[in-house]
């Protein structure tokens, strides 16, 4: 008895909530395509190339550093995929050939699914687009941008103004997009793909 | 074949430790093979923990003499690994090492699968295979070639200059070949040497000199091996001596021709493309030999008719413009290929500005630029000529570790880049940072240098750089080049201003090792390295017997490493030569005359020319000296009047029906 | 002259609406037949990627399957958005390097009546069409009014060359395929170095600083080398630094005044098409010094000289551009 | 006849053409000899005998039998090892019982086709489908008729053979040779050849007897014999035709090739060969002048129907024996 | 075991590449499935017809001839030999009613361990689609009379 408990009575220092070592795997499973996820050498080569590097709490490679820990929180609430931009850079300078901006898109997904991040507007503007796009087959950014300020930079809607009109003048942004004839069947597919991405 | 008496066979299962044992269950090997093939002549079948151990080998005596076996069956690993040992465990019992034959269920079977009972029904069918195959193995006697003493070097670099020395010390001609017009190799470009940062010119030039000077070595530089026939002991060479347009007899490398030649070319190959020659020219100073070579594609004469200076000016009438190629034919016993590397072309990943950015320099610039006999005589400096740089980053690692490129280590980067980052130190005072992701300072000494490297305050900065750009993002960049890297242990993308860049190019294969190795017979790795006969066992020779391999041509290694494989090879060399003669594999093709009806189907089919066809007798002959053993004709006589020893039609087909349990009732498989 | 199937992607019928316009103009004297998708579907750009993976798959899917079935003659399925032409390369490659998700996508087209044949199409970029298959020749050919004079910054911005899963550019980072017809039109071409950095992507929207951001240090290195406009290929990048200049001026206090413009719009003026035609004018930030330019400039002598990029004398040799058909030059990227 | 102290002598004839008891007639006068010194016992062909008659004799009571024919219905078998148990000598006489020979080629189809072929193709008018059946009730009883075996098999694949005399049909001054060696043997005054031995042939191949000039092998097409007007006096190999020659056992003088025609192969294979088609294949593949796959291709199209070229006399006593499909049904 | 089918094939090796490569599948631990045997030959030059058809008449069910890249044979062009016997076996095996699938040629250099392995891998699995041969395992003595005799009886036939 005492034994076991010695056993399962944790040294302090060492951080034990959800550590779970199959989540390096599981992220790789989520990720189009073959990710080779588990070949980082974390060499930093991602962190280096990117571009939107400065406003990233942690570096792709410290992600991926928390994602073999099996750190599941720390990694799901970083914003750092949020805040990837698909460049690109890193995808074709790795090393390893880590298909990282890929990487990104499955941890998006899963940290939506576990409520895990600091800031929504990057879930919102991304729920907001395929929202418009499952209602109309189509999307008009210029229309979607209005939106999103309106919910999350309303202060900087001034500055907007003289823009906007510049579009709206121009023909360049509408405010209902067009909407594709066959959208029933655009509704069918996705949703059976929801159904076969849930059985995963 | 005829067989001598009737089969006593003996049965070897080894364990291997557990790389057999934990997959294929040996004893349930051995068992089988004594019951079941005991109809076939086997007497005992015994398991042992490692055969090739003496203890083993004494086994396998100890039973030849007490049940007097006639052939013996190892089950074990590769026969490219203990073939030799356990044919000579039987001849030491006074049985002929031929009646052995060797069974891998190593590599075949216990490493390679994963069902045990799978794995170990195999091994069974093996050992069948074997068992029914030696049944007609017949004693051999193996066949021996005089050994010419002379050996072929390939390449002058370091470990070519090593080994040719090494050979001729012993009292044994050595023919030298290099392509370039001096030998001495990369290593003639290099300043300083790590750890130790003594002068390379100075420890090399010496051997240089012994090479030219040697009275057993025959230095052929611009010259190139076009043709390599024959065999172990026995190979000619066809090496052709390209034009120098200068007569060697008459020259005495004065090196006027070079002054009042008027054509300047960058020189690619010795200052690394950083610094000029004349169209006539030796490489450098302490060229060996002293005699210079003509560049024809750029000498003015040749392109325009006239200007013949060198010719006005030569006072031994040296110079000849229609000197032609010379072919020469050698007769050597063996080969070392030290062929030696390319650097890897730095302008392949072009977010590194090599090529793009004037002061983004290479390695092999930066040994030319840090070199006291380089353009700038030692002055570290930049593109412009003059500007002394105030920071200076040196990149590890430059297309090496990277599966975009080469995605091996080079191993000599690292200790290359920290022996950068001293040089620049000393001769600039620059503050210097090395980007880095490890460092691999293995071997003697070589993380004292590190230590004191970081003592003299350079900034090791772990992370594999990103990219090098001209443009600036905050007044502090400007006119500077940015190295944007992940400082990985701060866990922060940085942007580092510098003056200056040197990426530690890797090494590559010379982009015509494969071409070479095909001369030579001898087989390349995926990269394009020479593939050394064992990885750990047999580092210097090659799967070709009488042709060695030493130095970068076998994969990326440093001076001291080159220097150890030169001399290793030579020692192989030396070893063959005392030898006297060499005893070939007994594999070889004869034909039965009386059964040969000289249809001559087989005459055309011997590369090596080991068939001829008697015309008054009107029956095909082969010549057991020159056949290597490949069998071809064996598979081609219609008459299957040409039999092969060693891989007889009866062995092979035995061996068939062995593994395929034929001799055994099919009731009694196991499945 | 060879047929294409066009994806012209959600931001060809508003913001980017000079991007068609020109497209349309220049594609008649060029000859190219672009036969749009009948019903085609947004490819969800990078955001339904994030959210999850088969519906976005499908979604992008959808319109091969489309193509699959309009594609009699011709297999070429040509993209003028750069976010459309990666989203539906992707799709194609990953399908097949990872059959359980070509197998789940087509499931899911299933229940629509369709199916895609991962590989059965060639997704190109508008770019790379008019450059290797329509050819530089040809469109010298058509050049009335050559731009000479004319600074222009080629930007391709990332999601063409990169990451390029059918090895059909230069280069990753330096491409040289924009810059080349630039020059064939007779422009004076910058030798732009950030040409495919990124433009800030969604940035503007959900990270407003660090887009700002982004977008000056594009504007402002193609200021410091005398830049009359930029000229880009990507919607995308076009909206945003076009767009959000003004923006991104009040935010560091700057005044840069950088043209946007389409490659399409420049091969229009160079043939001698009315700027209107060309969608100029639809510009947040003038054009007009650009028309301007070509305005008073009398019909041009000889073409300027490249800007040279000569070693100085004293100083230094620099190592030459690397040998080109060097097998090498590739990168070396198995798929495991 | 009255009981004399004569040699028994017998000779069968089993799936085969007759050409061989046709070649034994060849012998001309030599026949008498063999009348001289055997007693005839059994040879349906030339006298009237019953298989009772034989299976009355006492086992090793025949001393030399020559067996011509294949292995290809039950009555076959029975008879083959019948004439074993009788004999001391025991021949496979001519190409049909030692390789199978034509008879043999019919193991490239299953039986069930060979019957049809028979009885209802354009052969026979059989709108009934009435196929023969091994046995049958009549009013005297059942009665049976032989049926026939999934594969013809050569006569050692099923009992064991002292002799081997091959050719189709071996030359009949080889068989006389033969009849002399018995008779001397019998006499005390020559040695037989070891048991398994091929008699009545050489032990190289037909090139040994051929008097075409040979020199080195380099094919670069195939050719037909009536396509070209072949040159008489240099190997007809080398001339692109596909000779079997080089593969076939010596003992004919290499009657065809010195007629102008390529050597089919009916001697079989010589001393030691294992399969006689694959050491042909082997042979002409090797000399085939080129190295890439679509030219030789291209080169191999001129040879038609390359396993009828290999196993027209072979294929029963070849390693496969049979095509697959003659296998497969065999199992059903 | 499992009751699946399990085919056996024969591999037939060169001594100085495909044999090396067996060895290096062996040593860089890749696996791969139990069911080819190889047979040791110095070259792919020494493969004789004979082989390959003692293998099949053995029970075989697919047979693998490796050798060393064209050009790259270490006795020089024997592999070519080996090439065009290979593609003239084909056509007469195809005679005698084989599948051509269960006969393949593999290259394969002494650098190319894990090729190897993937491509015997890869060959088990097309033999298993094909399924058992059994080349002359079948009891051939059996007769078929009774079965062809399965026809309508024979009548009397009346007038």
């Amino acid at each position: 008895m005492a034994d076991v408990e010695l056993m399962t009575s944790p040294p302090i220092a060492a951080s034990t909530k959800d550590e779970d070592l199959g989540l390096l795997k599981e992220v790789a499973a989520r990720t189009a395509g073959i990710s080779r996820l588990e070949m980082c050498i974390q060499c930093g080569t991602c962190g280096g190339s990117c571009p939107s590097a400065a406003a990233m709490d942690l570096t792709p490679r410290a992600v991926f550093a928390l994602l073999r820990a099996g750190m599941r929180e720390e990694a799901l609430k970083s914003n750092t995929f949020w805040v990837c931009v698909s460049c690109y850079h890193c995808v074709v300078r790795c090393p390893q050939s880590v298909h990282i901006a890929d990487v990104m898109y499955a941890l998006k997904s899963m940290a939506i699914e576990a409520n895990l991040y600091q800031d929504s507007t990057a879930p919102d503007f991304s729920h907001t687009f395929i929202g418009m796009v499952e209602d109309y087959g189509r999307s008009f950014e210029m229309g979607l941008a209005g939106i999103h300020y309106i919910k999350h930079f309303a202060l900087r809607l001034p500055g907007m103004v003289p823009m906007a009109t510049g579009m709206l003048t121009r023909g360049r942004m509408s405010l209902t997009p067009k909407r594709i004839k066959n959208m029933r069947q655009l509704r069918a597919i996705l949703n059976r793909a929801k159904e076969l991405e849930a059985e995963e | 074949m005829t067989r001598n008496q009737e089969e006593r066979i003996g049965v070897y299962v080894c364990h291997c430790g557990t790389n057999i044992a934990g997959v294929v269950d040996v004893a349930q090997v051995a068992e089988w093979a004594a019951a079941k093939l005991q109809h076939r002549g086997v007497v005992i079948a015994r398991e042992y923990k490692f055969m090739c151990s003496s203890l083993g080998q004494e086994l396998i005596e100890k039973d030849i003499k007490e049940l007097d076996l006639n052939r013996v069956v190892v089950a074990a690993c590769s026969p490219h690994l203990h073939e030799k040992t356990f044919r000579t465990a039987c001849a030491n019992a006074g049985l002929n090492p031929f009646m052995c034959e060797m069974v891998s269920i190593r590599e075949q079977v216990s490493w390679v699968h994963t069902d045990k009972s799978a794995a170990t029904s195999k091994a069974m069918a093996m050992v069948s295979g074997g068992v029914e195959r030696v049944r007609h193995h017949v004693p051999l006697e193996p066949l021996t070639v005089p050994i010419h003493p002379a050996t072929l070097v390939v390449g002058g670099g370091i470990a070519g200059i090593q080994s040719a020395l090494e050979i001729a010390d012993a009292g044994h001609q050595v023919y030298v070949v290099e392509r370039e017009p001096s030998i001495g190799g990369h290593m003639a470009q290099f300043d300083k040497t790590f750890p130790t940062l003594d002068c390379s010119a100075c420890i090399l030039t010496p051997k240089m000199v012994s090479v030219g000077t040697h009275p057993n070595v025959k230095l052929l530089t611009w010259s190139q091996v076009e043709k390599v026939e024959g065999y172990v002991g026995n190979f000619s060479v066809t090496i052709r001596k390209k034009a120098r347009k200068i007569k060697e007899d008459l020259c005495t490398g004065c090196g006027i021709c070079q002054e009042k030649c008027p054509k300047k070319v960058i020189d690619d190959v010795y200052e690394a493309g950083l610094g000029y020659r004349k169209a006539v020219y030796t490489p450098f100073p302490q060229a060996v030999p002293k005699f210079p070579v003509m560049d024809v594609a750029n000498c003015t004469y040749y392109e325009k008719g006239t200007c013949k200076a060198c010719e006005k000016f030569c006072p031994t009438d040296a110079i000849d413009f229609d000197q032609q190629d010379e072919i020469l034919n050698v007769q050597v016993g063996n080969i070392i290929l030290a062929t030696g590397y390319d650097l890897f072309d730095a302008r392949r990943i072009s977010n590194y500005g090599y090529g793009r950015l004037p002061n983004v320099f290479s390695s092999l610039e930066f040994e030319r630029l840090s070199n006291a006999a380089g353009p700038t005589n030692g002055q570290v400096v930049l593109r412009d000529g003059k500007t002394i740089p105030k920071s200076v980053g040196i990149v590890h690692c430059v297309g090496s570790r990277d599966r975009n490129y080469n995605n091996y280590c080079s191993v000599i980067c690292c200790m290359q880049s920290i022996k950068f980052a001293h040089l620049v130190h000393e001769r600039t005072g620059a503050t210097v940072y090395n980007f880095y992701i490890d460092i691999r300072a293995a071997f003697k000494d070589y993380d004292e240098f590190y230590q004191r490297i970081l003592e003299e305050g350079t900034q090791f900065i772990r992370g594999k750089v990103a990219e090098i750009s001209d443009v600036p993002r905050v007044a502090s960049e400007e006119g500077k080049l940015i190295i944007q890297v992940e400082d990985t242990l701060a866990g922060k993308q940085r942007r580092i201003p510098v003056d200056m860049v040197i990426l530690s190019s890797g090494l590559q294969p010379r982009a015509d090792s494969k071409a070479t190795a095909k001369v030579f017979g001898i087989s390349c790795s995926a990269n394009g390295w020479y593939i050394e006969k064992h990885p750990k066992l047999d580092p210097v020779a090659t799967m070709t017997e009488g042709i060695f391999i030493a130095g970068c041509a076998q994969g990326p290694k440093d001076i001291p490493a080159s220097v150890a494989q030169g001399a290793a090879a030579a020692a192989r060399v030396l070893g063959k030569i005392e030898q006297k003669e060499v005893a070939l594999e007994p594999v070889r093709a004869s034909v039965i005359e009386d059964q040969c009806s000289g249809c001559r189907i087989c005459n055309g089919l011997c590369p090596f020319n080991a068939i001829s066809f008697l015309e008054d007798r009107m029956v095909t002959e082969i010549n057991p000296a020159l056949c290597q053993g490949c069998g071809t004709c064996v598979a081609a006589c219609p008459a299957g009047a040409i039999v092969g020893t060693g891989f007889s039609n009866e062995q092979v087909m035995a061996q068939i029906e062995g593994l395929m349990l034929m001799n055994i009732e099919p009731a009694e498989v196991i499945a | 002259m060879k047929d294409y199937l066009l994806y012209p992607g959600c931001s060809m019928e508003y913001s980017a609406r000079a991007y068609a316009l020109s497209l349309d103009a220049i594609s008649g004297p060029l000859g190219l037949r672009l036969k749009e998708l009948d019903d085609w579907n947004c490819c969800g750009a990078t955001e339904y990627l994030g959210i999850s993976r088969t519906p976005a798959y499908a979604l992008i899917a959808r319109n091969l399957a489309i193509a699959g079935q309009a594609s009699n003659g011709t297999n070429d399925l040509v993209a003028p958005c750069s976010a459309c032409y990666l989203n539906l390369a992707k799709a194609d490659h990953y399908m097949q390097e990872q059959p359980q998700l070509g197998a789940k996508v087509n499931e899911a087209l299933a229940v629509g009546e369709l199916t895609y044949r991962p590989g059965s199409l060639n997704i190109r970029h508008l770019l790379d069409v008019i450059v290797n298959d329509v050819g530089l020749e040809e469109v010298e050919k058509h050049v009335v009014q050559p731009l000479s004079g004319l600074r222009l910054a080629p930007y391709l911005g990332c999601m063409v060359p990169r990451p390029d899963y059918g090895h059909r550019w230069s280069d990753h980072e330096f491409p040289t395929e924009l810059d080349s017809l630039l020059k064939a039109l007779g422009a004076d071409v910058v030798d732009y170095p950030l040409k495919t950095e990124c433009c800030g992507g969604h940035m503007p929207q959900i990270g407003p600083e660090m887009g700002f951001e982004m977008i000056r240090r594009l504007i402002a290195s193609a200021d410091r080398l005398e830049t009359d406009a930029m000229v880009t290929m990507c919607p995308m990048c076009q909206l945003n630094l076009d767009a959000y200049q003004g923006e991104t001026n009040q935010f560091f206090k700057t005044h840069f005044h950088m043209p946007i413009l389409f490659f399409t719009q420049l091969m229009g003026l160079a043939f001698g098409i009315e700027p209107k035609e060309l969608g100029f004018g639809l510009e947040l930030v003038s054009a007009r010094n650009v028309l301007d330019a070509l305005g008073v400039k009398a019909p041009p002598e000889t073409p300027p000289a490249p800007p040279k990029r000569a070693r100085r004398p004293e100083g230094l040799p620099m190592p030459g551009p690397l040998p080109k058909g060097n097998p090498s030059e590739q990168k070396i990227r198995e798929v495991v | 006849m009255s009981e004399n102290a004569k040699p028994k002598f017998a000779m069968y004839w089993a799936a085969a053409c007759g050409g061989c008891e046709i070649a034994v007639l060849n012998t001309h006068e030599k026949i008498l000899d063999v009348d001289a010194t055997f007693e005839v016992v059994f040879w349906p062909v030339a006298m009237d005998a019953k298989y009772k008659d034989v299976e009355a004799m006492e086992d090793g009571s025949i001393l030399l039998t020559l067996f011509n024919g294949g292995i290809r219905s039950d009555e076959n078998e029975h008879i083959a090892k019948l004439l074993r148990r009788k004999s001391k000598l025991m021949v496979a006489f001519g190409s049909c019982a030692n390789e199978g020979c034509i008879p043999g080629l019919a193991n490239l189809s299953d039986s069930r086709e060979l019957v049809h072929t028979a009885f209802n193709t354009i052969t026979t008018d059989n709108p009934h489908e009435i196929y023969p059946m091994t046995s049958y009730d009549v009013p005297e009883g059942e009665i049976h008729i032989p049926t026939i075996l999934p594969v013809l098999k050569t006569l050692a694949q099923v009992v064991d053979v002292d002799y081997f005399m091959p050719g189709c049909p071996p030359e009949s001054h080889q068989i006389a040779a033969v009849i002399d060696l018995v008779i001397q043997a019998i006499q005390g005054k020559a040695q037989l050849p070891p048991k398994g031995s091929v008699i009545g042939a050489g032990s190289s191949t037909v090139c040994d007897e051929c008097k075409r000039t040979r020199s080195v092998k380099s094919i670069k097409a195939f050719q037909r014999i009536w396509a070209i007007a072949a040159e008489p006096t240099v190997c007809l190999l080398e001339q692109g035709i596909p000779c079997n020659g080089p593969a076939t056992r010596s003992g004919c003088d290499a009657r065809c090739p010195a007629a102008g025609a390529q050597c089919i192969g009916c001697y079989g294979p010589a001393d030691g060969v294992v399969d006689y088609g694959a050491r042909l294949i082997s042979s002409f593949a090797s000399v085939i002048d080129s190295n890439d796959p679509v030219e030789i291709d291209r080169i191999l199209d001129g040879l038609v129907d390359p396993t009828g070229q290999f196993y027209r006399f072979n294929l029963a006593g070849s390693l496969l024996r049979a095509a697959v499909p003659a296998w497969k049904k065999a199992k059903v | 075991m499992t009751d699946a089918f399990e085919p056996t094939i024969i591999g037939f090796t060169c001594n100085w590449c495909s044999y090396r490569a067996a060895d290096l599948a062996g040593t860089a631990r890749i696996k791969y499935p139990a069911n080819v045997r190889l047979v040791r030959l110095m070259c792919s030059g020494r493969l004789d017809p004979t082989f390959v058809f003692k293998a099949l008449a053995s029970g075989a069910d697919g047979v693998m001839i490796t050798g060393c890249h064209p050009g790259e044979c270490h006795y020089l062009e024997q592999n070519y030999k080996a090439l065009r016997r290979f593609q003239l076996m084909q056509r007469t095996l195809k005679g005698l009613g084989l599948e051509s699938g269960r006969i393949k040629l593999l290259w394969a250099s002494a650098a190319e361990g894990a090729r190897f392995a993937s491509e015997v891998a890869a060959f088990v699995e097309e033999i298993r689609a094909l399924g058992p041969l059994h080349w002359g395992r079948a009891d051939a003595s059996e007769a078929v009379g009774a079965e062809v005799a399965e026809g309508p009886r024979l009548q009397e036939v009346s007038a």
